[in-house]
């Protein structure tokens, strides 16, 4: 079954009840609509799941609108989103996408 | 003592001998710290790790600003300091330690116990070849970026939180300035070292490797940490080494139409290091765990 | 002063106050560094990073034990001595410098200026909990390996060259030993950073990074570089994490038909610390890049 | 076209005239006559290989007889090669080999 690995560092694993790891499938990404219509997912459907279905706190620290909140850096395969084409990136089996606060503390 | 010095003494050979011997440093970044000169911002724990290890590798001038003084609550990360130094400005005992450890370097280190402000900031960058963010506030790490970036000094950045530590270095030849990834800091949630707590070990390792990027820039290596940002765990024990974005163009700072052009609190928020309580030892409530 | 303390003082909550505040370490897990005995062999780069990282954090005992004396040379990277203490123990400095930072510790820190032999390494290895391996050749590593397997005791262990630095935990419940990997320390080819350098920062670094990891050893915390060899190349600001492989059965010290029961140099060869010459300050000859 | 890619740490690669990666065509690590044959590829034919195209100097310190000197760890996609069959595990396109010294230095 092709899946995307899902992780959080730097403190956003706190919204998600401490979990630093999932593997979700990536057909479930879209939801039940979606592997019908054999949509092409993206970071956007991405943050959507996990807004529904993994995020147990505060989705304000998250999410602000329909995309991620400042100082929160998204990173695909080790490389910022930017590079990748944001958003609307379209997940691949086997993605890893990382979500981590930038620190300021000293 | 202004002169720029192009050959070590016996004593410098002595004391540098083993980074003179390594082929890829030798000599020639020998002489290249010599002649650099440092500002660090910040004598916490990642400041306390770095300026030891600058000062060490023969920093030729180090310049720390900090306008905190020392709290027990501090010793258990901040390296340099000891029980009996509490209460005193940590830039003055950190120069004090530098001092001590390395009294052959060109300048002797200079400790600034002020706040870093927009007024005293950009001037202070310019007399300075390699900067390091050893911050712990949003406000003076977005005041630095933007001296940097104003006045085209590389920006080696650190910073520790909790189990994690992140590194980067800003605004080197054409890699990202910190307002690309984050333009705005008025609306970033900043999460502190006093108030959620730090490791001991974690702003030393960062500081250490800060030490390291900083170095390298001096020496003329090549920088591997410009446009990556390392992100290390302690408690999973993970390294993550994140390729970050090209410079953005439309950054309000260091793009083509840059809006930014001074230091000003317009564009910075509140300096909340004015504003910030001392640290109050003891206001920590013991829990059930500790009636095991 | 021998009881196990299950309570924290006011003055202590006030030290470790960032440390409490963390969820994953809290009282309980600084209750348990306040009752842990910590040995750290080598008083070098590695051992001043991690010692005074391990008293800051609160460790209950820390035993040091080095032969060595300071020189000039060691300055730039043993960041805890001064010009000042040249000609001292290390050892002794080391601890001079861990208890003006922490004077709060069960036990006040001992120093040891011996050289690690087999008449004594197992008697101090059964007398402590977590040992750190800060030591700088070949047979004190395989040493204290040996005893750590007989004594049944965690060995963290740290190394730096060069620009590299290198971090794993061995024979933490069924990781490997330092023999599993390698055998016979006899045939192994070994570089010593007097002879062929270092850069300052990287000992710093990897021995913060051991401190992190013996603290998770002795909080209970998941021992992440159990089994794992961490790789650091500064020059290239890669971490490699390596998967080591399991327990070797035929390992002739922790295998099930192991050779090894007791300390012999007969399975160590020669004790080089013994035969090896003081630094010589100044007998670095300068190339030509010295006259740029 | 398959390739490996082969990394030297820890000092190994001053063995190599100071080059740290290396990208090997699969088909080159068993030379001229393994890609007729179809031959399984294996650790000990890139030991060979290095040996007879990119080992600069003292290969003693690299190789004791046909197999890796002591005291070097050969890593075979982050995981130490005793995981992978050793000397016999059969090379994949794409695999990353890299040969690390143990440190003793302090
Ligand atoms: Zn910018
Ligand atoms: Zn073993």
């Amino acid at each position: 079954m092709a899946v995307i690995h899902v992780e959080f560092a730097g403190g956003v694993e706190l919204l998600f009840d401490n979990v630093k790891k999932l593997t979700i499938p990536l057909e479930c990404v879209g939801g039940d609509t979606a592997s019908k219509e054999n949509k092409i997912l993206t970071i956007k459907d991405l943050l959507q799941r996990l807004r529904q279905s993994y995020l147990k706190q505060r989705p304000e620290l998250f999410l602000q609108g329909d995309s991620i909140k400042p100082g929160i850096l998204v990173v695909i395969n080790d490389c910022d989103w930017e590079l990748m084409g944001g958003p609307d990136y379209a997940l691949a089996p086997g993605d890893t996408v990382v979500f981590i606060s930038t620190l300021h503390g000293g | 003592h202004e002169t720029y010095k192009a050959e070590l003494s016996a004593e410098e050979i002595g004391r540098y001998a083993r980074q003179l011997v390594l082929p890829n440093f030798g000599v020639k970044g020998q002489l290249a710290m010599r002649n650099a000169k440092f500002l660090v911002v910040g004598a916490g724990g990642l400041g306390c790790s770095a300026c030891i290890h600058l000062s060490g590798s023969g920093a030729g001038k180090l310049t720390i600003v900090d306008h905190d003084r020392i709290e027990a609550s501090n010793l258990h990360r901040q390296i340099m300091y000891t029980t009996a130094d509490i209460g005193r400005f940590k830039a003055e005992v950190l120069v004090e330690r530098c001092k001590n450890s390395n009294p052959l370097t060109l300048y002797p280190p200079e400790a600034l116990c002020v706040a870093l402000t927009t007024d005293n900031c950009l001037e202070l960058v310019r007399a300075h070849d390699v900067i390091l963010d050893c911050t712990d506030n949003v406000y003076a790490r977005y005041l630095l970026n933007d001296a940097c970036v104003l006045a085209s000094r590389p920006l080696v950045s650190a910073s520790a939180l909790k189990f994690d530590g992140q590194l980067t270095v800003y605004n080197f030849r054409d890699s990202v300035c910190r307002r690309c990834l984050f333009p705005d800091p008025k609306i970033l949630q900043a999460q502190s070292c006093d108030d959620n707590g730090v490791m001991g070990p974690v702003p030393g390792i960062m500081g250490a490797l800060q030490a390291m990027e900083a170095i390298k820039v001096a020496a003329g290596l090549e920088v591997t940490f410009a446009g990556i940002k390392l992100h290390y765990d302690a408690l999973t024990g993970s390294f993550y080494r994140i390729k970050l974005r090209p410079r953005n163009p439309l950054c309000p700072l260091c793009g083509a139409a840059s809006v930014i052009r001074t230091l000003s609190d317009d564009h910075l928020g509140t300096n909340t290091c004015f504003s910030r309580q001392p640290e109050v030892p003891g206001n920590f409530l013991l829990d059930q765990d500790s009636r095991i």
